[in-house]
């Protein structure tokens, strides 16, 4: 097992590095220069060179990178410069906000899809089947921002039950799951969040449950005289693992996709982080924040892994 | 069960009993005033904001003064300049490069400190020279245009301060407006911007509280603040940045905020019927195209005046909803640098006319636009109105369209770059004479060095502009800044649209607010109300 | 709770002596589906008497499996139509709840399946898996249900059956998996054990013990047995009675020495003719022409007519009714007892 | 939608293991058999067509000019007029937009997809069949964009090139070659590894005739049904680059574009302004359905 998971990590690292190439060279696809945003619209080339020469983009570009990356292995991904304050911590501030956001919209989605497509995979072939199947095309065929406007305007503006923007009413910092004065803030984001993870996850639970259920065991399963309750409690544990998979991928997905429902939520997390980094050409911000995602994708890809190894007997461990 | 039932219908009601006997007890809540602002973060606290003028109004004016603070205490004309930590400015009449500000006095920081003549050479030196370990780089290029022709500044005496310019320039004083004095001492006990940042301290009506970046910056009232008129009548001033206009639309709505800036047009009806009032004036706002005067079809004044022509102003405003006013010239006309300038109004078979004698019929342009941006409006349909009001009378109109930084890009690096634009579409602040009108006009200012994009040249403006700056008469030096503006209307130096009007929606519970005809607007008169 | 040792308590159901276990009495079989109608099994009949061992003989799609599976009603319900009638001990199975059908699977009838690598669940211990068994049925503690599945793992004679019963199905080899596989099937002492080709994904040496294993368990335990095979081998070892199915009837049945001596059907004789074990050396072994027929559409005739040598018009134009060719005995054939048929 | 779904694989195993068919119909025969009863996605597959012709013929179709604009008639509701479906804030015709805006969505949708279905399935072939360290070479390569959730992809590749339909579509297509190579590249080692592509080769057939039949044959169809998924996912991303003002610039039509900026509306004419998104709904729906059908249609497991 440990020596399974050594290997795991060492396949990692050369994608690590492959990410930060990317993520480097990405900004410098961007027409501009990176330090345009901290200019007057009229600055003179004089100040630009300072400024370039402050931040170090006047170095040759291997060497920024080289620079960048010796400075990222120990935590420092430099300054934010629109902001000043270090990348590190925006982005890891930003990030867990994010996970609230995902995390709460894998659970409910796992909720919803477990139920639902379970269901289905029993009655496969029946009405509640279609009706499962439409929901999970519905579910990943929705223009999730769209749904996100639409919840506001319902349930923010006329109805006035919960509140349009923001995470909580003093903000991240204080912000406290457990009281519904702040647990109303997530409500929104979570559900339109996790529209398209109901879709997939429903998918892969009922066609996961629905192929074990066509399995020769489950006759077996049932001349032992196994309630249907039981059958499908069998059923559930073999296709578990699978299901745990595209929950984690999704999980993945979330953090990185969540730049459409934050912006629209206003919501502090990555994506808000991400779009406000883009529009200011904030490249330190850019280029840590897609890196700390993307490993955070890697990361989580290989607890996946790890996890289904660990669930699932077949898998053998290397 | 029902028993039961009642039991807890009982205690819902003790409950319910509670809670209101918990609500109606606001003797002690603070009263707080929520603004949602359109910046993308909480603007830069420690010294010179980012975030455009929007900075300013929310983060520099308010924790901070400069030496020379903007009258913002009425709506009927343009907002002036009036005395800040400075009580008295003068130009040395012994020398035209050396200008004398007498401070106030008893003047005291958030921290406790003394501002006094050596705080301000600090803050001079801050933003001008390198060699100083509190020098800000960023602050600096952000200030550049503002402070090039700056020598140094010397302390006088304890209340008097000289700051000598390079070149002599009747104007300079004004750029001490945007001037942000902040604590030496809190500065040097934090020892750098980083953690200044979190602890900053300056003279303004409202004091640091704390800040969640991205989210919210929580300012509280100074109630020792040296100017008693202008103390908060509302304790906390909660900032929110918050980019998406239907955000904020929706945040004052349902009750989140209590002022927004900007609601988009077709918002406007809904917050009205929802109760809320919606603010609008005029300031020093322009929405324009600076034309490429070297390349392309826009090098002959007809084709530029034809332009001009066939806008048809009041469609715009229409189409915004009315919060914009028609845009005749560089500044609007509320400004005292109006004049009487020549003025284009919609006029579509003379606009045709004159593209038929200028032989470019029909005439092909590519405007550069973008898709957002400080000051923007709403670029995309606007710029297609314009370019199908354009097209009416014999245009062809090509919109490049780019994000915003792409067309800052362009702005900053000139024709020269990009000789196949024939107009950029960057709206700007008019709120002084050098950036609101001079700087698109003088040859100095050809990018990349400055802000005259398209390279437009007239003698006469060169000329007066160097005289404007060695006149010390404030009515004679008025009068050729006048005369620029009309100079640069009767050659159509720009295709003029509009002036937005600068909207804000207010909770009904607010009150005593008085809008400027300002970029920056004051705060602190506002009540807040505990009706909803 | 049973803490007893298993040989001892695993002895048949009490059933009145009178009467025979199994009576099964024109049992038909379709599976509808938009597409078509598969005609599975056409009217079959048998009885077996407690301790008596049937074996079904036949190739695949023959109807055999389509059969045991419907003793234990584990065809899907909303695509298989059953006609006819089926009594197990005293149970008429097509009359059951589902509850009831519940209770009795796995305890008054069970099964063995072909496959053991697919037929058990591969992501719980063998243990759990027979262990789950004994708590269903006997309502006892998971932990004595697991007592109980070592003991029968004993039983089945799974060597260090302590270790295996914490093995998945993956971990062991085809031979021990079977053996877990019967353990499960007789964990509930059933009176009728239902083996559907249990060794045919054996290896040759393993079959045989698993089935002296079978045979000696089933003499011991003085259960009935269903056993289906297409294994002419296999049968004659194990079977007290034969039946041959084609097309989903039984074309011929009686005890297994007479039906494998002297059989009546061409059928037999054919398949009896291209088994190995009757070949002489040398000699080409005799196949069956043609292949079997088309479930869907079924002739008005004997279904075995087009491949048949002996057949006539009269084959073709009706089913053979059944015959009784000698005691015990039937056959379905016109031309049974007929002198071209004689060897 | 039949029932010859994949939990009914073990009856339908049954049914012909104890039925052995005389007329075996072959796979195509059958997946079109299984189509044919197939009404759902029958239905969406003629509303797929239905809505590319519409966009096809959009100059023809459209009751008006998508770009005329008139300040006099903004934001009208729907049936207003001649306006069968409303008007937008610069008072142009939505239906008119709404048909013109299917080309560049479809555009967004389609052309990505196809891009890097070829790009994609190439790579994917190649690393399949040679294997060794050209299939570590490309595989770990496609690895390194795999650390990407596909939006954060293309909204890094489109928020750093700057906007625009075109950088639009690479990104898009940067998005996608990764999952299609992988695929390609497993269904081509899978297919390498069966017997008959041995046996080909053993009866001397050539490298480039083992590929065109044996391999091609059996990679299509996994690569054909997944990029059809993705057609969706394609215009679904599309849309949310043009809602952040990353992909088809202005004034063009396009549908994501027409919900960005008529959000802003939304409090005047609230059904008006979500057409465009039901618009997105339903083509992303259709393709999803279709992609759906044909998978089970042709049984294939991903």
């Amino acid at each position: 097992m440990w020596h399974y998971i050594a290997r795991r990590i060492l396949y990692a690292i050369p994608i690590g590095i492959g990410v930060t190439v990317f993520c480097f060279a990405l900004v410098f696809l961007a027409p501009g220069n990176p330090v345009q945003m901290l200019l007057p619209a009229d600055a003179s080339q004089e100040t630009i060179d300072l400024i370039m020469k402050t931040y170090g983009f006047d170095k040759p570009l291997p060497l920024q990178y080289l620079t960048w990356l010796e400075r990222a292995i120990v935590g420092d991904l430099g300054m934010s410069i629109q902001t000043n304050r270090p990348v590190l911590d925006e982005v890891l501030k930003a990030l867990s906000n994010t996970i609230f956001l995902s995390a709460g919209a894998v659970m409910l989605a796992f909720t919803i899809a477990f139920i639902f497509g379970t269901t289905a995979a029993y009655y496969r072939g029946s009405l509640i089947d279609r009706g499962v199947t439409a929901l999970s095309i519905i579910g990943v065929s929705v223009p999730s921002y769209w749904l996100g406007i639409v919840l506001v305007i319902i349930f923010a503006v006329d109805l006035n039950w919960l509140p349009a923007t923001g995470m909580g009413p003093k903000g991240s910092e204080t912000f406290n799951i457990f009281s519904w004065d702040h647990f109303k803030y997530i409500i929104m984001p979570v559900i339109t969040m996790s529209m398209v993870p109901v879709g997939i996850i429903t998918r892969t639970t009922r066609s996961a449950v629905a192929e074990v259920l066509g399995n020769d065991f489950v006759n077996t399963l049932r001349a032992k005289g196994l309630s249907e309750f039981a059958v499908i409690r069998h059923a559930i544990k073999n296709a578990m693992p699978q299901i745990l998979a595209v929950m984690g991928l999704q999980f993945g997905y979330l953090m990185g996709g969540s730049i459409l429902v934050e912006t629209i939520f206003n919501w502090p997390g990555s994506g808000f982080l991400l779009s406000k980094a883009i529009l200011t050409r904030d490249i330190p911000v850019l280029q840590g924040a897609i890196l700390i995602l993307a490993l955070c994708f890697v990361f989580t890809n290989l607890v996946v892994d790890l996890v289904q190894t660990s669930v699932d007997p077949r898998i053998k461990r290397a | 069960m029902k028993g039961l039932f009642r039991t807890t219908k009982a205690a819902c009601l003790a409950f319910v009993t509670l809670g209101a006997t918990l609500g109606l007890t606001p003797a002690k809540a603070e009263s707080t005033l929520r603004v949602a602002m359109t910046a993308g973060d909480i603007p830069d606290v420690t010294g010179q904001p980012d975030q455009g003028f929007e900075g300013y109004r929310f983060v520099g004016y308010t924790l901070y003064d400069s030496l020379i603070l903007w009258d913002l205490s009425k709506s009927d004309k343009e907002a002036s300049l009036m005395p800040g930590l400075a009580t008295k400015w003068y130009i040395d009449p012994a020398n035209s490069k050396r200008w004398i500000f007498e401070l106030r006095d008893n003047v005291a920081f958030h921290d406790g400190c003394k501002f006094d003549a050596e705080t301000v050479v600090w803050n001079v030196k801050r933003l001008t020279d390198e060699k100083v370990s509190y020098f800000n780089p960023k602050q600096y290029a952000a200030m550049r245009t503002r402070t090039v022709n700056i020598d140094h500044a010397e302390v006088v005496d304890p209340l008097k301060v000289a700051i000598l310019t390079k070149e002599p320039d009747s104007l300079f004083y004004i750029q001490m407006s945007f001037w942000m004095m902040i604590s030496k001492c809190q500065f040097e006990k934090a020892g750098s911007y980083e953690a200044y940042a979190k602890m900053p301290s300056g003279t303004g009506p409202y004091k640091f509280d704390k800040m969640v970046p991205r989210e919210r910056l929580e300012l509280v009232q100074n109630t020792k603040y040296w100017n008693p008129a202008r103390v908060p009548k509302h304790e906390r001033l909660v900032l929110l940045p918050m980019p998406e206009a239907t955000t904020r639309a929706a945040a004052l709505l349902s009750g989140q905020v209590d002022f927004i800036e900007a609601p988009s047009p077709d918002t406007i009806p809904r917050l009205k019927s929802s109760g809320m009032t919606v603010i609008t004036l005029p300031y020093p706002h322009n929405w324009h195209y600076q034309f490429n005067f070297v390349e392309g079809p826009f090098k002959d004044l007809k084709v530029r005046q034809a332009a001009n022509y066939a806008m048809n102003r009041d469609e715009m405003v229409e189409m915004l909803g009315g919060l914009a006013q028609p845009g005749y010239a560089t500044v609007p006309p509320s400004s005292p640098y109006f004049g009487k300038p020549v003025t284009y109004k919609y006029d579509m078979a003379k606009a045709t006319a004159l593209l038929k004698e200028a032989k470019c019929y029909p005439c092909e342009v590519t405007l550069a636009i973008s898709t957002s941006g400080s000051g923007q409006m709403q670029p995309l349909p606007m710029n297609e109105l314009v370019k199908a009001q354009m097209e009416a009378v014999g245009f062809k109109v090509k919109l490049e369209v780019m994000d915003w930084n792409a067309l800052l890009d362009v702005t900053f690096k000139g024709r020269e770059k990009f000789p196949n634009y024939h107009a950029v579409n960057v709206s700007r602040a008019t709120q002084d004479p050098f950036s609101g009108i001079f700087r698109f006009a003088m040859k100095k200012q050809n990018a990349p060095a400055g802000g005259n994009w398209g390279h437009y040249y007239s003698a006469e403006i060169e000329k007066l502009i160097v005289d404007i700056y060695n006149e010390f008469d404030e009515v004679k030096r008025d009068a050729m800044i006048i005369r620029v503006h009309e100079v640069m209307n009767a050659d159509a130096a720009m295709l003029f649209v509009t002036h937005d009007l600068n909207p804000r929606a207010l909770s009904p519970k607010l009150k005593g607010f008085v809008q400027a005809q300002s970029w920056f607007q004051d705060l602190t008169p506002i009540t807040v109300g505990t009706t909803n | 709770m049973t803490k007893i040792s298993p040989v001892s308590t695993l002895s048949a159901a009490p059933v009145s002596a009178l009467q025979p276990l199994v009576e099964v009495e024109n049992l038909t079989v379709k599976f509808v589906s938009r597409e078509a109608t598969v005609n599975a099994v056409n009217g079959v009949s048998f009885v077996i008497n407690p301790g008596e061992v049937l074996c079904i003989i036949g190739e695949s799609g023959s109807g055999k499996s389509v059969t045991m599976r419907a003793l234990m009603r584990l065809l899907p319900m909303n695509k298989t139509r059953i006609g006819g009638h089926m009594r197990v001990g005293e149970h008429e199975i097509l009359k059951l709840t589902d509850r009831q059908l519940s209770t009795i699977r796995g305890s008054t009838i069970s099964m063995i399946f072909q496959e053991p690598m697919t037929a058990l669940d591969p992501v719980y211990t063998i243990g759990h898996q027979i262990a789950e068994t004994v708590v269903r049925h006997e309502g006892c503690s998971y932990a004595d249900g697991m007592k109980r599945a070592l003991e029968l793992l004993e039983f089945v004679k799974v060597p260090s059956a302590e270790r295996r019963l914490k093995a998945f199905p993956h971990e062991l080899s085809g031979g021990l998996r079977q053996r877990a596989m019967i353990a499960m099937a007789l964990s509930c002492r059933p009176s009728l054990l239902l083996a559907d080709e249990p060794t045919t994904a054996l290896d040759a040496t393993v079959q045989i013990q698993v089935l002296v294993l079978l045979r000696k368990l089933q003499v011991d335990m003085g259960m009935s047995m269903i056993f289906v095979t297409h294994d002419l081998g296999v049968a004659a070892q194990i079977a007290d009675r034969v039946a041959v199915m084609y097309a989903g009837r039984i074309i011929e049945s009686g005890p297994v020495k007479d039906v494998l001596m002297n059989p009546q059907h061409p059928y037999t004789r054919g398949m009896l003719a291209s088994s190995v074990h009757s070949a002489t050396r040398g000699e080409d072994i005799e196949a069956i022409p043609g292949s079997p027929p088309d479930m869907r559409r079924l002739s008005s005739g004997c279904a075995f007519a087009p491949r048949c040598a002996y057949a006539d018009d009269a084959c073709r134009a009706a089913i053979p009714p059944e015959t009784v060719p000698g005691p015990g005995r039937t056959v379905c054939c016109f031309k049974a007892g007929a002198t071209a048929l004689a060897s | 939608m039949t029932d010859m779904s994949i939990g009914n694989a073990s009856l339908l195993r049954l049914a012909e293991e104890e039925a052995p068919a005389t007329k075996v119909r072959s796979y195509w025969q059958m997946v079109g058999y299984r189509l044919r009863y197939d009404y759902v996605t029958l239905f969406f597959a003629a509303l797929i067509i239905a809505i590319v012709l519409m966009s096809i013929f959009a100059p023809w179709i459209a009751p008006k000019d998508p770009y005329k604009t008139s300040m006099a008639f903004r934001l009208k509701p729907i049936a207003f007029r001649d306006f069968w479906l409303g008007t937008d804030e610069l008072g142009r015709d939505i239906l008119s937009r709404l048909i013109y805006g299917g080309r560049m969505s479809l555009l967004m949708g389609l052309v990505p997809v196809v891009i890097a279905t070829f790009i994609g399935g190439t790579l994917g072939v190649i690393a399949g069949f040679i294997g060794g360290s050209v299939n570590m070479m490309i595989m770990r390569t496609m690895d390194v964009f795999y650390a990407f959730p596909s939006i954060l992809l293309a909204v890094a590749i489109s928020g750093a090139m700057g906007g625009g339909m075109v950088n639009g579509m690479v990104a898009l297509t940067l998005v996608f070659i990764p999952p299609l190579c992988r695929i390609a590249e497993t269904a081509t080692t899978q297919v390498r590894n069966l017997d008959f592509v041995e046996a080909a080769r053993a009866s001397g057939g050539s490298t480039l005739s083992i590929v065109g039949t044996h391999i091609l044959g059996n990679v299509l169809g996994p690569i054909f049904i997944y990029a059809s998924g993705l057609v969706s996912v394609s215009i679904l991303i599309a849309s949310g680059l043009s809602f952040l003002g990353l992909g088809v610039e202005p004034p063009n039509p396009d549908w994501g574009l027409m919900l960005s900026t008529l959000r802003q509306s939304i409090y005047v004419n609230p059904i008006v302004c979500a057409l465009p998104g039901a618009m997105i709904f339903i083509t992303s729906l259709s393709f999803n359905l279709v992609s759906d059908g044909l998978r089970q249609a042709m049984d294939v497991r991903m």
